[in-house]
């Protein structure tokens, strides 16, 4: 049995098919890019981006530059989408806020995804004592609660938008254990994982290549919403010292200080809550994009 | 009927001696008289005391009291009661009144309704802390009964007693019938509901959910004052906002902020205070650059409100050694009003080289920080007490309570001493002039505003006498039905 | 472009019971049509089995003849079919929904993937029986076992409540057989309906399917490869070959006058039961895709017979009582000669 | 099954110790003094000194664990630092408040998020695809606080129809109790229902291509019923995983929502609590909602294995 | 046997749990006692009643399920414990193509990588472009094209799935491939090809091979070795030719009998089996075939035959209390002779395979 195998050469009747000479050209990535809604959403996502990145060197105002003669401003020709209660340029703020709350919302989901999919998939996978630590764990991530979470970081981690991101990614990071798990239990079950391990496949390819992608779908769909969710709590953070902190713009923050203007400067919400609405519809649609073409089936 | 009234907060524990909260004195304002009352003047007014009287040398004060007064739970008020209530507040472990009753050193029943207190030396401010929380007489039966859990189940002697609370949704008084004043008191019951955020309050009594709210958000007056279901009342209140310096609290205080004050004159030379109540509070506060605003008979006006002086900010920078600008860490408490309020003079300062960054901090670590001398500049307040000693006392003498800049100043404790033991207003007013002239060129705290107090009621709700201390006293108030 | 039409001689056009007429279909982005014209039609009462290449298209066709290609991703064009003596458009689901399952049904070739998973097969079964009224829980939980014991299933009752994965992979397809004849059907389209079976049960199988086509004079469809079970229940036989009827007939001329070099090619392949075990013979070369389709005979590729000719499409030649094939050179042995 | 859940609930209970001690550790760490939030603008030495003994907040960290521990243990969770209620009483409190408000919020989001889902899954690239799931990503994007302000502002103030606030226990009156929650269980229902949409249609379009839709179709069965029974039920384990997580979060509180609509939940407490330092009343709560997510998630587990035969062999 | 063997079943048993906690506990008997010797370079059949542990069977073998009881061994090594990389090398060695093509083939993945992944694993070093043309030969082996490697299983048929997974169990060079009915859904000319290649293997690389079918002319053609199982048991194994012609457990001649002949009109004797099928959750006493066995005595009921010799040849084993009594009352072939071809299609099979070997020659020319 220790000899080595030498793999079997017996002549076919096609070896030499044209078909070998070039190079298979990505499905997934001419499907992507084929795709109606994942382009929509990747020109939404490009152009947030694009923004956050020539923020500098647009033709705005100074996003920090005060006004005292023109608070909370209707939007008007000098002001194109109004000014905030401190007299601010809201369009301005809208594009240098783009950088954190797009940093935030991406950099903090990456960093849940990137810590619950493994977990909930070793947990899954494996089961038994595995998987009593690692849900026994998330139990207790989901029942602390995230203000204290979120306290603690901010005095031991110090106040900066990168622990911000810690900080939102961690909490997000139980959805990713549970909903990867729940589904690796019954990807884990298919026949295609047997012969996977008939073929010799060590646990680790297993995991990569046959139940990772079969359990993509769900935590795409999680990933591209919690987007939302993080770039709205880091606003909550920057209040506590993480974060943003004021006068910086970012999408969150602005939302929350328009709060108080609802019924008197009603666009200090309404644009940072579009701009929030147009990533995530970006990043949903970009999430489609990809989960149909990462699926086969799909045409 | 009920009268509903919606509070920023929810109020802490509801016993006068335990209790610190802001809101829970608005809900002790109809639930437990004091010894005395104030007027709308701050002019001591009688409540449970009839008549006071200090002796010559201002170490005993004796108290006529009333005598068809009785608890809520029917324990007859006298002056035993008083005693005991006394007592009460200085002995009970859970005290918070202690330091303000120090001055008491031993009480004295002459009659049924009659009582001396014996003071350590005469204390000024005596009469004030007897006409707040330190004042509050709870039914000795009731508290001795309950210890520490009285604040569970309140038993005082005013026109509302209590009927239930449930933490963070409602605390409801009912009328008590046996008051000496009830006919004053129209309402049936009282419902304190916390509602935190300002417009959702202000919507609340627009849909006509609520009859009264505390702290209409300044910016929201005019929309308030445009519905025409709606009245509007304000007082400025006793107490100030601005930026407290570390001079000398702990390592950091070793700072060119703390170490110089030409820095800080600069800063408030910076400040277009004007402006700041303008942008941030709608013109609705008051400008102020002392412990008590502009309005208090204890106002030094030998230092108004100053004019901003960018120039002159400037050149003191220069002359501390900084014609190119300084750097200044300032915390601030993580609520709407303060992140407006320091991002406007962040703005500000920076025209005249300071460049502010903020540290947003949630209340409890920003308290701990500061108190600790963890900080280089601090954005806080203090809500005011009637008597001014209790604005400057404890802030600004050595040995101060809450003095967290750790200001030292010899003069200054002399001269805050003498008012606080003088009964003499003339000599008490001297006083702080004179160390107003001294805080002044110090400014280790600057003060930026006073609040106004700004009540929104129900059309229907008439007789509301608006307080600079901010309470909500029921007498004389009706509610037009239909 | 070559029409086999597969009907015998002696039928009235009353007893057809589907006939399917110059069906093709296309798969999405594909640059041929992958069934080409495939026409074809079944009688009630009778058993048409279609046989043919692995990857011809045989389940395709069928799948499309009960409207269930996945949804877009093929195209048909032309042709439709006549049902029960009314025209259907296989692009148009409502219409088909009439006869689906309970007129129609399907046996599929997958047991596994065809199961639900999480319904126990009793249910499966039962539902199929509900759904078209008429019966109440409790009679199509009868029916339902009933079938169970005809396909053979042991322990029919236990077996009831069990799920797909707890069933050998002859067991579900025998559940898959049950759930399409539960109904009595009036056309029962079979996909490799006992592939999974041993002898014995397959044997069973085929009885219980010519039982019910005498009882309810069901037509049948049965795709299979395995030529014994066509020669045991075949009326007519047509071959597929890469999207393409290449010859339909009788199953006692197929079997003894193949004329299509492929039908010829298919049955020398067959491994014997008795007599030497050499070398099986095959049938060289892969199927083309419907990419490099070649004009003309689709099985020129791999002919051994193919000529230039071959290039055009042949003229279906008639072979009598319905026996076509499309070949320019049926009958082979009159144009072509042993070497010596 | 049965032994199955046993063993489950036992493994609680030393979770629940788990998480009691994470929590009280991150609380120990967190900065600031409980005392001095809670002794008032005065900050009397003598009262500080006087609450730290009574909450022996001066003992080693451990012996205050163990203090709580053994307390807990004996059903007393110690009282409220800020109000001197009995945490025990608190929790009982507020939490038929909560529980209401989560299950009707869930309701919401269900009955919204699940049809849109498996609306849009079956149209998927029609109009009406588009407009679900614009819909559901704005109900997503939009904050609450904006939602329930407009919504206090036109239903409550403008209409007239809805009270803005004004809980009213159900065991009172049922009806107004129910009514009073509607708007603030609609407002948390929608940003949950965008969230279950997304994750049905995900779901739902996986499942749809499948071998056995295409058998039920085969068995002439309704659309309706190959998508609900057949399609639906496949698809279900990624919106069990999320329902019982969901409701896991709104038991643990919505703040937002419970501060616009003064709802006496238990976002709105917890969150005093932390803002406080209320320790004693932090730990009790975590208590129940960490309580709150085992069961969820024990139930999601249950859910899974109900719902996928072939895992029912362990 | 003194022979070299690779793989050695003991006493294997599997029984699976079913019913669940309210209707109480069963256990379904899928394999019930088997030992297999497998000897290097042979192919060795297993045949037997749908339902009757085959599968399962197989399965332990593969050690893809662990059985209740009894061992396996490969190469004298006992493959239960084996771990790390012990056990990838048996898994190359070792390889199994699945009964069910589809649910065995992961959707997400193109066949090129399905194939391409066992030499990735057992040969990392060889390099991306060999691999490619590696898995073109592969499938070109099964009668694939290579540019279906680019293609995911669902766009393939019933056949062509069922020839990936062979060329996927193909590709690590196995010394022994287990086939759970590995051609059962090609077309008789795949079907031919496959087996020629399998056999092919067998002669120039020793391949070892157990296949499991249905088709017992496949089975004859292929195999050197049968067992005929039954409810979980083996009741009867032998050389193929042995078996064909001489069965001796009724169940094998039960099965023989109903063997389809792809000839037209041909009437066949089949035995048919009466009686309920048992369910192996619970099995009959005695010797489970009593129940539905022709000539089953009341011993049969009560004592459980073991496997026993039979006079035939070496090797012949059989479990049945009476075959030598029910031999000599059948002594007829249970297998019938086959027909010759008609005429007709005698020349044309002779025409072709003679165009096939030497090309055509037309006889007239042709018209246009
Ligand atoms: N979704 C698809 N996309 C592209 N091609 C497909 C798709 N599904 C099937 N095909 C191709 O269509 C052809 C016909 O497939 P079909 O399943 O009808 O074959 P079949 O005749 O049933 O074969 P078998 O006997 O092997 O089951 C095959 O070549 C297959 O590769
Ligand atoms: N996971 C399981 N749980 C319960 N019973 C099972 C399970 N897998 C198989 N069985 C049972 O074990 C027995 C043997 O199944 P197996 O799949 O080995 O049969 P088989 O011989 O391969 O049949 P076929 O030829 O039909 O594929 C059957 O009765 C089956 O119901
Ligand atoms: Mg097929
Ligand atoms: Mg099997
Ligand atoms: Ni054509």
């Amino acid at each position: 049995m220790a000899q080595p195998a030498t793999p079997l050469t017996i002549d076919a009747q096609s070896a030499e098919d044209p078909v070998l000479s070039h190079k298979p050209e990505n499905r997934v990535w001419k499907k992507f890019r084929h795709h109606r809604s994942a382009m929509l959403g990747g020109i939404l996502v490009a152009f947030f981006i694009l923004l956050a990145v020539f923020a500098p060197l647009l033709p705005i105002p100074d996003p920090l530059a005060t006004d005292w003669g023109a608070v909370r401003k209707a939007p008007s020709m000098a002001h194109w989408l109004g000014t905030d209660d401190l007299g601010r340029d809201v369009l301005s703020r809208l594009i240098w806020g783009a950088q954190a709350s797009l940093l935030a919302g991406v950099v903090s989901v990456a960093i849940a995804v990137s810590l619950g999919v493994p977990l909930g998939i070793l947990a899954g996978y494996f089961g038994g004592w595995t998987d009593a630590v690692i849900s026994r764990c998330t139990e207790a991530l989901l029942a602390a609660p995230f203000l204290i979470l979120a306290i603690a970081l901010a005095a031991f981690l110090g106040p900066s938008l990168t622990n911000a991101m810690i900080a939102i990614g961690i909490s997000a990071t139980p959805v990713f254990v549970r909903l990867t798990r729940g589904q690796v239990l019954s990807v884990a079950a298919e026949d295609y994982v047997d012969s996977a391990r008939a073929i010799g496949l060590p646990t680790h390819r297993i995991l990569s290549r046959y139940i990772f992608p079969n359990v993509l779908p769900p935590v795409l769909v999680q990933a591209t919403l919690t987007v939302a969710t993080a770039i709205i709590a880091e606003a909550s953070l920057s209040f506590l010292g993480l974060g943003q902190q004021p006068p910086a713009p970012s999408w969150g923050s602005m939302l929350n200080t328009a709060k108080n203007f609802l019924t008197q400067a009603p666009w200090m919400a309404l644009w940072p809550g579009i701009a929030i609405f147009l990533v995530v519809l970006g990043f949903n649609l970009l999430g489609d994009g990809l989960r149909d073409a990462l699926d086969p089936r799909e045409q | 009927a009920d009268l509903r009234i919606a509070l920023q907060s929810d109020a802490d524990v509801l016993d006068p001696d335990q209790s610190r909260t802001f809101v829970g004195r608005i809900v002790y304002t109809s639930m437990c008289d004091k010894l005395v009352d104030i007027t709308p003047d701050l002019e001591f007014t009688p409540q449970l005391a009839t008549e006071w009287t200090f002796s010559e040398d201002g170490k005993q004060l004796t108290l006529k009291l009333r005598e068809d007064v009785v608890f809520h739970d029917g324990t007859p008020f006298d002056a035993e009661a008083v005693a005991a209530n006394i007592d009460r507040s200085q002995n009970m472990e859970a005290s918070r009144r202690k330091s303000e009753l120090s001055s008491i050193v031993g009480t004295e029943v002459l009659g049924s309704h009659e009582i001396r207190f014996d003071l350590a030396s005469a204390d000024a401010t005596l009469l004030a802390q007897l006409a707040d929380r330190a004042g509050m007489m709870v039914s000795p039966t009731a508290a001795a009964e309950a210890g520490a859990d009285f604040g569970l189940n309140p038993v005082c002697s005013g026109p509302y007693k209590f009927k239930e609370r449930v933490a963070q949704d409602r605390i409801v008084l009912e009328k008590f019938a046996d008051y000496y004043n009830a006919d004053e008191f129209n309402f049936d019951t009282v419902t304190y509901l916390p509602i935190p955020d300002t417009t959702v309050r202000l919507a609340n009594l627009q849909s006509g959910d609520i009859d009264l709210i505390e702290r209409l958000a300044a910016t929201d007056l005019e929309q308030a004052e445009s519905d025409a279901g709606i009245q509007v009342e304000s007082a400025v209140s006793l107490g100030y906002q601005g930026i407290t310096f570390n001079v000398n609290n702990g390592e950091k205080g070793d700072n060119p902020w703390g170490n110089d004050k030409r820095l800080r004159q600069a800063f408030s030379y910076a400040l277009d205070r004007a402006a700041i109540n303008q942008v941030v509070f709608n013109g609705a506060f008051a400008e102020g650059n002392q412990s008590f605003p502009p309005n208090s008979p204890w106002y030094s006006t030998d230092f108004p409100v100053p004019a901003r002086d960018i120039e002159k900010a400037k050149a003191l920078l220069a002359e501390a050694g900084y014609p190119d600008g300084i750097d200044l860490e300032v915390q601030v408490p993580n609520t709407t009003v303060p992140l407006q309020l320091m991002q406007v003079v962040q703005s500000m300062v920076s025209e005249a080289g300071i460049r502010v960054s903020l540290t947003s901090k949630e209340f409890a670590t920003l308290l701990a920080d500061q108190s600790a001398g963890d900080y280089t500049a601090s954005q806080i307040g203090w809500s005011g007490r009637v008597d001014p000693d209790g604005n400057i006392h404890q802030f600004m003498t050595t040995d101060g309570g809450i003095n967290d800049s750790k200001f030292s100043n010899a003069e200054v404790d002399t001269l805050l001493d003498r008012a606080r033991t003088s009964n003499d207003q003339a000599v008490r007013k001297e006083s702080y002039n004179a160390a107003r002239a001294i805080l002044n060129d110090e400014q280790p705290i600057v003060y930026v505003y006073h609040q106004t107090w700004i009540w929104a009621l129900d059309d229907a709700i008439k007789g509301f006498t608006p307080y600079p201390d901010g309470m909500i006293r029921l007498a004389g108030v009706t509610k037009d039905e239909g | 472009m070559q029409r086999l039409k597969l009907v015998h001689s002696d039928s009235s056009p009353n007893d057809v019971l589907l006939e399917v007429s110059d069906f093709s279909l296309r798969f999405k982005g594909a640059q041929k049509d992958l069934i080409s014209h495939v026409s074809f039609s079944v009688k009630a009462g009778q058993t048409v089995c279609i046989v043919g290449e692995s990857g011809c298209g045989k389940s395709v066709t069928s799948l499309a003849m009960m409207g269930l290609l996945p949804e877009g991703a093929a195209e048909i064009h032309g042709g439709g079919i006549t049902f029960d003596g009314r025209h259907y458009d296989l692009k148009d689901q409502k219409a088909l929904r009439e006869f689906r399952g309970s007129r129609m049904t399907m046996i599929f070739q997958e047991p596994m993937t065809s199961l639900n998973p999480s319904f126990r097969i009793g249910d499966q079964i039962a539902e199929a029986v509900q759904c078209h009224g008429a019966h109440t829980a409790e009679e199509a939980r009868a029916r339902a076992l009933a079938m169970l014991v005809r396909v053979g299933i042991p322990a029919p009752e236990k077996r009831m409540r069990e799920y797909p994965h707890q069933l050998s992979g002859g067991m579900r397809q025998r559940v898959m057989i049950a759930m399409a004849l539960v109904n009595d059907p009036a056309l029962l389209i079979a996909d490799e309906p006992t592939t999974a079976l041993d002898v014995t049960i397959q044997a069973q199988i085929l009885d219980l399917i010519r039982d019910l086509q005498a009882e309810t004079n069901m037509g049948t469809i049965m795709i299979t490869h395995d030529l014994g079970v066509v020669a045991e229940i075949a009326d007519t036989v047509a071959v597929m070959y890469a999207g393409t009827v290449v010859e339909a007939g009788p199953a006692e001329q197929i079997f003894n006058d193949p004329q299509h070099p492929y039908t010829i090619g298919l049955m020398s392949s067959i491994p014997k039961l008795t007599g030497p075990r050499g070398r099986l013979a095959t049938v060289p070369g892969m199927v083309p895709t419907a990419e490099n389709m070649p004009d003309g005979c689709r099985f020129a590729t791999r002919c051994p017979f193919a000529q230039d000719i071959c290039k055009t499409d042949p003229k279906p030649q008639s072979f009598g009582n319905g026996h076509v094939a499309a070949c320019h050179f049926a009958p082979l042995d009159t144009h072509f000669e042993a070497c010596a | 099954m049965l032994s199955f859940i046993m063993r489950r609930l036992l493994i609680a209970i030393p979770t629940i110790f788990l998480i009691s001690i994470f929590v009280f550790a991150l609380q120990k760490l967190l900065p600031g003094d409980p005392v001095l939030a809670m002794a008032g603008e005065e900050r009397d030495p003598e009262v500080l000194e006087y609450l730290r003994e009574k909450y022996r907040l001066n003992d080693p960290i451990p012996v205050q664990y163990f203090t709580w521990v053994g307390n807990a243990l004996r059903g007393d969770l110690g009282i409220s630092l800020r109000t001197n209620q009995p945490v025990l009483e608190l929790i009982g409190q507020k939490l038929p408040v909560t529980i209401q408000l989560a299950t009707m919020a869930m309701i919401f989001a269900l009955v919204i998020g699940i049809p849109a889902g498996i609306l849009s899954a079956v149209k998927k690239g029609s109009v009406t695809d588009y407009v679900a799931n614009v819909v559901a990503l704005s109900g997503l994007s939009i904050p609450n606080f904006w939602l329930g302000i407009m919504l206090i502002l036109l239903v409550s103030v403008k209409w007239q129809l809805l009270p803005a606030s004004g809980y009213v226990p159900l065991s009172e009156d049922p009806i107004r109790s129910i009514t009073v929650m509607l708007m603030p269980a609609f407002v948390l229902g929608t940003a949950l229902a965008a969230t279950l949409m997304r994750h049905t249609r995900s779901a739902m379009l996986g499942v749809l291509s499948s071998d056995y839709v295409r058998t039920a179709r085969a068995k002439g069965l309704v659309e309706r019923r190959v998508i609900l029974k057949h399609a639906f039920r496949n698809a279900l384990a990624p919106i069990v995983t999320l329902t019982a997580l969901l409701f896991g979060e709104l038991i643990a509180g919505a703040v937002l929502t419970e501060q616009i609509f003064t709802i006496p939940g238990f976002g709105k407490l917890v969150v005093d609590a932390v803002f406080n330092r209320d320790y004693a009343v932090v730990q009790g709560i975590v208590l129940v909602t960490a309580v709150g997510f085992i069961v969820m998630n024990l139930l999601a587990d249950v859910a899974y294995v109900l719902l996928n035969p072939r895992l029912r062999k362990q | 046997m003194t022979q070299d063997l690779i793989l050695q079943a003991t006493a294997l048993k599997k029984y699976f749990e079913t019913g669940s906690s309210f209707t109480g506990k069963s256990s379904v008997r899928a394999v019930d006692d088997v030992s297999l010797d497998i000897a290097r370079g042979e192919t060795f059949a297993i045949v037997g009643e749908s339902g009757c542990g085959k599968s399962t069977m197989a399965r332990l073998l593969m050690r893809l399920l662990s059985p209740t009881d009894g061992q396996v061994t490969f190469d004298g090594q006992d493959v239960s414990n084996l771990k790390g990389k012990e056990l990838k090398a048996l898994r190359r060695d070792m390889q199994f193509i699945f009964q069910d093509p589809f649910s065995s083939l992961n959707p997400r993945m193109a066949v090129g990588s399905l194939v391409g992944e066992p030499l990735e694993t057992h040969f990392p070093e060889m390099s991306k472009q060999q691999r490619r043309t590696k898995v073109a030969e592969l499938l070109g082996l099964v009668g694939l094209r290579a540019e279906h490697a680019e293609r995911y299983p669902h766009e393939f048929s019933g056949g062509q799935r069922q020839r990936i997974g062979i060329a996927r169990a193909l590709a690590s060079s196995p010394k022994l491939i287990i086939g759970d009915e590995p051609v059962s859904a090609l077309d008789v000319s795949v079907q031919a090809q496959v087996i020629n290649l399998l056999s092919d293997l067998r002669d120039d690389l020793g391949l070892t091979l157990i296949v499991i079918a249905h088709d017992l002319a496949v089975i004859r053609h292929m195999s050197d070795r049968v067992a005929v199982m039954y409810l979980g048991k083996i009741v009867e194994q032998g050389p193929v030719d042995t078996i064909f012609s001489q069965p001796r457990h009724p169940y094998t001649r039960a099965l023989l009998s109903a063997i389809p002949v792809a000839e037209h009109g041909r009437d066949r004797d089949r035995i048919t089996l009466d009686g309920d099928m048992p369910s192996p959750a619970n099995p009959p006493s005695g010797c489970s075939f009593h129940t539905r066995c022709p000539f089953a005595q009341d011993k049969c009921k009560t004592d459980v035959p073991a496997l026993r010799d039979t006079a035939t040849v070496a090797g012949h084993t059989a479990a049945c209390h009476f075959f030598d009594d029910i031999a000599a009352a059948h002594p007829d072939a249970v297998v019938a002779d086959s027909r010759p071809a008609t005429e007709a299609a005698q020349s044309r099979f002779d025409l072709y395979q003679d165009a096939m070997r030497n090309g055509v020659t037309p006889k007239v020319r042709q018209q246009q």
